[in-house]
């Protein structure tokens, strides 16, 4: 019998103290939890009160560190390859165009002074493919593969969520390309030239030597 | 403190002295062979209904709820998300109305009616004010507990017209608990009905009546009388299929119990007739315990806080507010606790609610009798 | 008490016997029914199906289906080198990615045999115990709304949302974070790091005194749980349950004690099982209790470890990171103690790739899952939801 | 045992789980192979497959070996040898704290193990999953079904030589 009264009890008690604790909850509702980010010093003296932020107009800001879309400084791209070859899920696609020699100077220096080697005409991101681990920009030489703290790039079209980094227009590339052909066919002949050079200066020293 | 010594109260206000002037005048209203003074009253509880779940039901849960746990609640719809409601209503009025090809039709179609139309019987008997009742009957109280238990036939309808096991069980559930929790709501109710010696609302609230305010209220004449007001509220959440007793329509056991099913306006209206009978419990209570539309506030010297704070809209404001409190605090038990289980539940009524009812309707005898 | 609440489960009686045998007893045969609970239902946590005969409330048999995530982790890990696995991980038990890197990255670490820095393996702990106490949160908040207490849950989430945003941070994102690297980490906390930590450790303690007495204590709360799905000992044992599962059921085993891994040896802390006085040993309420009692467990270690971490001059977080990742010819099985239990890796190499040859993940939900069959014998519909919620599965763990 | 006299010192788990597998050793003799005393994860091989069930309830009853607890069972491929394998690690839970890994091979068309699913419960589910990825049966299986893949579905995705499916009810599959 006292179990059965000592039940009624708890029961009672703990269900004030619940009420008690939604109820201070309920008074508090005049405060609101701020917008500072954890990297602001005052993060944790701002907690207290509703913490629903709303979302398009107020946002948790992301800290500078953020791990969200991709982006590319084309202009410090060496066009290495590794980030293709690192991404687990393969959501980058990059092709590239050697710079032929009397091009090296138009296509330029990184930011730290190394000679491209390449053009890359398309270096495109599929970010909506993009899983940002991270895998990629730990590879990147150059680190010109850079995730950036914007988490919000929502899009009403899929095509849309492919990112475009290229340097270089389709027209450009198909230039590059032929004089990259013209180079090499170039190369190509002139190695012939002096092979054959080569041949009949060697025939040509035999045969004097004969 | 005795029933008797209390003075007829004058009702200073708009319409005379007598009881139910209002509704009274309206009943009397007809143009030609049309009885629209009828029509009118039967209108003002469905508008009040309508009205109250729309903006403190719906809109007033969701703060409170949101309040509570430390969420903002609708922000978008209007200035703090007032529209939001009306934006839900039109919502659901454009939903395809969707009643499943192995249902039973005429259940499933009748079920949600029949759950509203008892729910909005029991108002007929509700004192609004001291002016206006529906219907003045001399067996109120026992019609307002009869009445709801034709919201059992509702539940049972929808839940098995569905077709759906989880709606069967929610409704087999609904039913037993209902049915159960009628005993100790209904002793409960009783101990109240004997204070008052009748069973007329209007008569239950004039007994009340004072010029000391609450203290004229059974809740406050006799320290037994909190005995059965508990009992009637705990009875009166598990009958409104309130949490912590939600078990029949349990969102985590049975997705959502008896309306599984239910799409559109039909859901709303069981939605409606939810939010109509916890109105209505919730009135009740306030009748038979605090004084139903009679001011708490009590006349202190000069300051005539009673005089000035009666009268039939002033009964109207103080009846809609106390009832609007138990709702709030069936809101706040529902946010804050777990819910019971089947078995639970009935041990609850059976072996605690039940008995202490009995034992609370002895004592109260024994009051009423002994204790001038 | 007991006695009648079995009686008022009407015509069927339950009842265990010692050697583990569940007998269900009729007094009127009455037609089983047949339901399907899952997978599109409130407390499946995700997309389980369990297939449940029922008689009236009771039910009688329960047959869980699982697959509906399945995602290829391990095909996946046949074609994917061994860091470009760990971001897989994440997505195994999305709750507590922090703790699947981590043991992945033990299970890589041991056949690579290689030595990590001091101030790694401490910054490891405390993003693996703050994600503990996250996951821990969300087990507790979604059983609270099992059981159909709702403010708990958002409490709980609120509180989360702190550790969310300290381990965005640390490593950038959210909840799949990458951060933990075979070798080391991929970058070193920021220099506020163990000042908001700490600052976060302050802020909480009071926040699961509060759950503690809004749910834990919560009559109702422990009515429908205390005695529910009881699981004795040396079952559980066999079942292969593992950690707040196996602990609940009275056993001390705790893999950062018992099979001590990284720091853990160096620090203080109780691995806490149920004494019996609140709770039944082995019901869910124990397990419950468990997960509420390792938050401040979890709490107690940040701060040990954030006074006894080195600092960080001189400190490389890439520095043991190996280039290229290929370990000798071998088999390794590591494993680390995930909020859900032991979460084991087994990895087989050739020697020669740079992919594993085999990589199969022991999840612990897939393993405590097991046993629901058994735990859901003769019990009523609402303990059935009680018992999923406490078993805490997290489907993308299960399915895998 | 002949690793142990090498001079090597090897960790005291490994030791331990040397010691154990010594009298798995003395008790069944050529039915298991010799120990492999590797650090990382010590193992033998149950040689005469049928026995398997025997041997894995002398483990979880033998007084002094007493693995009550399977941690993981993961199912191989072992494409050279022509066969599928389980790899069983164990361990005594609570007791004496000794791990080893034991590994079961049988052939890699209409293959079979002895279950060992009435020895510990975790084998249940594991051996489900090993059929489902490897197709190796396990003789005696109570409820040997499918239990991640559909119970529909073509062939058995961990193999090695495993080639999907074109379509699964209309459905392209490859990706």
């Amino acid at each position: 019998m006292s179990e059965y009264f000592n039940n009624i009890k708890t029961g009672a008690v703990t269900i004030a103290t619940g009420m008690g604790i939604t109820l201070k909850h309920f008074f508090n509702a005049v405060k609101r939890k701020g917008d500072a980010g954890i990297d602001d010093a005052d993060y944790f003296r701002q907690v207290d009160g509703l913490c629903t932020l709303q979302y398009p107009r107020e946002a948790i800001p992301t800290p500078v560190n953020g791990r969200y879309r991709l982006h590319n400084n084309i202009e410090d791209c060496i066009g290495c390859g590794q980030c293709v070859r690192a991404c687990p899920i393969s959501c980058i696609s990059m092709e590239t165009i050697k710079v032929t020699p009397d091009d090296l100077a138009v296509c330029g220096k990184t930011s730290d002074g190394q000679q491209k080697k390449f053009w890359v005409p398309v270096f495109d991101i599929d970010v909506a493919k993009c899983m940002t681990c991270g895998i990629c920009v730990s590879v990147c030489p150059t680190e010109c593969l850079v995730h950036t703290p914007v988490s919000d790039f929502s899009e009403f079209d899929r095509s849309n969520m492919i990112y475009h980094f290229g340097n270089l227009t389709r027209l450009e590339a198909e230039a590059k390309q032929r004089k990259l052909a013209e180079v090499q066919a170039q190369a190509a002949k002139e190695k012939q030239a002096a092979a054959a050079k080569a041949a009949t200066d060697k025939a040509q020293a035999e045969n004097s030597g004969q | 403190m005795s029933v008797s010594a209390i003075p007829q109260i004058s009702l200073p206000f708009l319409m005379g002295n007598s009881l139910n002037a209002w509704s009274d005048a309206l009943a009397g209203l007809t143009i030609s062979w049309f009885p629209l003074g009828l029509v009118i009253i039967a209108a003002i509880p469905l508008v009040f209904i309508a009205l109250y779940a729309l903006t403190y039901g719906v809109y007033g849960e969701r703060k409170i709820s949101a309040f509570m746990q430390d969420r903002l609640g609708p922000m978008e719809v209007g200035k703090w998300g007032i529209l939001q409601t009306l934006a839900d209503i039109l919502k659901l009025l454009q939903k395809e109305d969707i009643v499943p090809a192995s249902a039973d039709k005429f259940l499933f179609v009748v079920g949600p009616g029949i759950l509203f139309v008892g729910s909005f019987l029991a108002f007929a008997v509700l004192p609004f004010s001291p002016a206006f009742i529906g219907a003045s009957l001399n067996v109120g109280l026992f019609y307002a507990i009869g009445i709801v238990a034709i919201e059992v036939v509702g539940i049972l309808a929808a839940g098995w017209g569905s077709n759906n096991k989880w709606s069967l069980y929610g409704a087999v559930r609904s039913v037993a608990q209902i049915v159960s929790y009628e005993i100790p709501a209904s002793i409960a109710l009783l101990c109240g009905a004997m204070m008052a010696g009748t069973l007329d609302m209007q008569q239950i609230n004039l007994h009340q009546s004072g010029p000391y305010g609450f203290a004229h209220f059974y809740l406050f004449q006799s320290p037994i009388a909190w005995l059965p007001f508990l009992i009637y509220f705990i009875a009166s959440l598990a009958e409104t299929n309130r949490a912590p007793f939600d078990i029949p329509e349990a969102e985590s056991e049975l997705v959502a119990g008896y309306f599984t099913e239910y799409t559109g306006m039909k859901f709303a209206v069981i939605f409606l007739a939810e939010y109509g009978s916890m109105f209505m419990v919730s009135a009740i209570l306030a009748i038979v315990f605090l004084g139903g539309w009679n001011s708490p506030l009590p006349n202190l010297g000069a300051l005539a806080l009673y005089d000035w704070t009666s009268g039939p809209v002033w009964g109207a404001f103080w009846i809609i507010s106390k009832g609007f409190f138990f709702i709030f605090v069936q809101m706040w038990l529902r946010w804050t606790l777990p819910r019971l289980r089947v078995d639970q539940l009935m041990y609850l009524c059976w072996k605690v609610l039940t008995p202490f009812a009995f034992i609370a309707f002895v004592l109260t005898a024994i009051w009423e009798i002994y204790v001038p | 008490m007991q006695e009648l609440e079995v009686a008022g489960q009407g015509s069927v009686r339950v009842s265990r016997k010692d050697n583990d045998v569940v007998v269900i007893e009729k007094d009127l045969t009455t037609e089983e029914m047949l339901l399907s609970m899952g997978p599109q239902h409130p407390s499946t946590h995700g997309v389980l199906k369990l297939e449940c005969m029922t008689d009236g409330e009771v039910v009688t048999s329960a047959e869980p289906y699982l697959g509906y995530l399945h995602r290829c982790f391990e095909k996946h890990c046949e074609m994917v080198d061994y860091p470009g696995i760990v971001p897989y991980t994440d997505r195994m038990d999305y709750l507590a990615g922090m703790n699947n890197e981590w043991a992945y990255c033990i299970a890589v670490e041991k056949l690579l045999d290689i030595e990590i820095p001091r101030r790694v393996e401490f910054i490891r702990v405390i993003v693996s115990e703050l994600n503990r106490i996250a996951s821990h949160l969300v087990a507790i908040g979604t059983y609270a709304i099992d059981l159909g207490a709702f403010t708990p849950f958002l409490f709980c989430f609120r509180d989360r949302e702190h550790i969310l945003s300290l381990l965005e941070w640390a490593s950038g994102s959210r909840m799949l974070y990458n951060y933990i690297w075979i070798g080391g980490l991929s970058f070193d906390v920021p220099a506020d790091f163990p000042k908001r930590l700490k600052e976060f450790v302050d802020y909480f303690r009071p926040k699961a005194v509060e759950l503690y007495r809004l749910l834990t204590e919560n009559e109702i709360f422990v009515k429908r749980t205390k005695g529910i799905g009881i699981m004795p000992a040396d079952v559980a044992i066999n079942y292969g349950w593992s950690g707040p599962m196996l602990r609940g059921s009275g056993v001390q085993w705790d893999l950062r004690r018992n099979d001590p891994y990284s720091v853990y040896p160096e620090l203080d802390f109780k691995v806490p099982v149920p004494d019996g006085k609140f709770s039944v040993v082995g019901d869910c309420l124990s397990r419950h209790l468990v997960r509420a009692l390792e938050m401040e467990e979890s709490l107690n270690i940040i701060e040990q470890c954030i006074s006894k971490m080195p600092g960080s001059e001189g400190f490389d977080a890439r520095a043991a990171v190996p280039k290229r990742v290929r370990p000798k010819a071998g088999e390794v099985y590591g494993r680390a103690e995930n909020p859900r239990g032991e979460l084991g890796f087994y990895i087989q190499s050739d020697g020669k790739s740079t992919k594993p040859l085999r990589c199969k993940a022991r999840s612990s939900c897939f393993v405590n899952l097991s046993a629901m069959k058994d735990l859901s014998k003769g019990q009523l519909i609402p303990d059935l939801v009680a018992i999923i919620g406490s078993i805490d599965i997290v489907l993308g763990e299960v399915d895998r | 045992m002949s690793e142990m006299q090498e001079g090597r010192t090897l960790p005291q788990s490994v030791q331990e789980s040397a010691a154990a597998y010594g009298i798995i050793r003395e008790a069944f003799g050529s039915a298991v192979s010799d120990f492999d005393a590797n650090e990382t994860m010590p193992f033998f091989e149950v040689l005469e497959t049928e026995r398997w069930q025997e041997i894995a309830l002398f483990m979880r009853d033998h007084p002094k070996l007493r693995f009550n607890y399977m941690a993981c069972l993961s199912g191989v491929d072992y494409p050279a040898e022509e066969k599928l394998g389980i790899v069983c690690n164990l361990e005594s839970l609570g007791e004496f704290g000794h791990r080893i890994a034991v590994k079961v091979k049988c052939a890699r068309d209409g293959g079979s193990i002895p279950t060992a699913a009435y020895v510990w419960h975790t084998a249940n589910w594991h051996e489900r999953e090993a059929y489902d990825m490897f197709g190796m049966q396990f003789a005696g299986h109570p409820d040997l079904r499918r239990i991640l893949c559909p119970e529909d579905w073509e062939g058995y995705p961990l193999r090695k030589d495993y080639a999907v499916q074109e379509s699964y009810h209309g459905i392209k599959v490859p990706y």
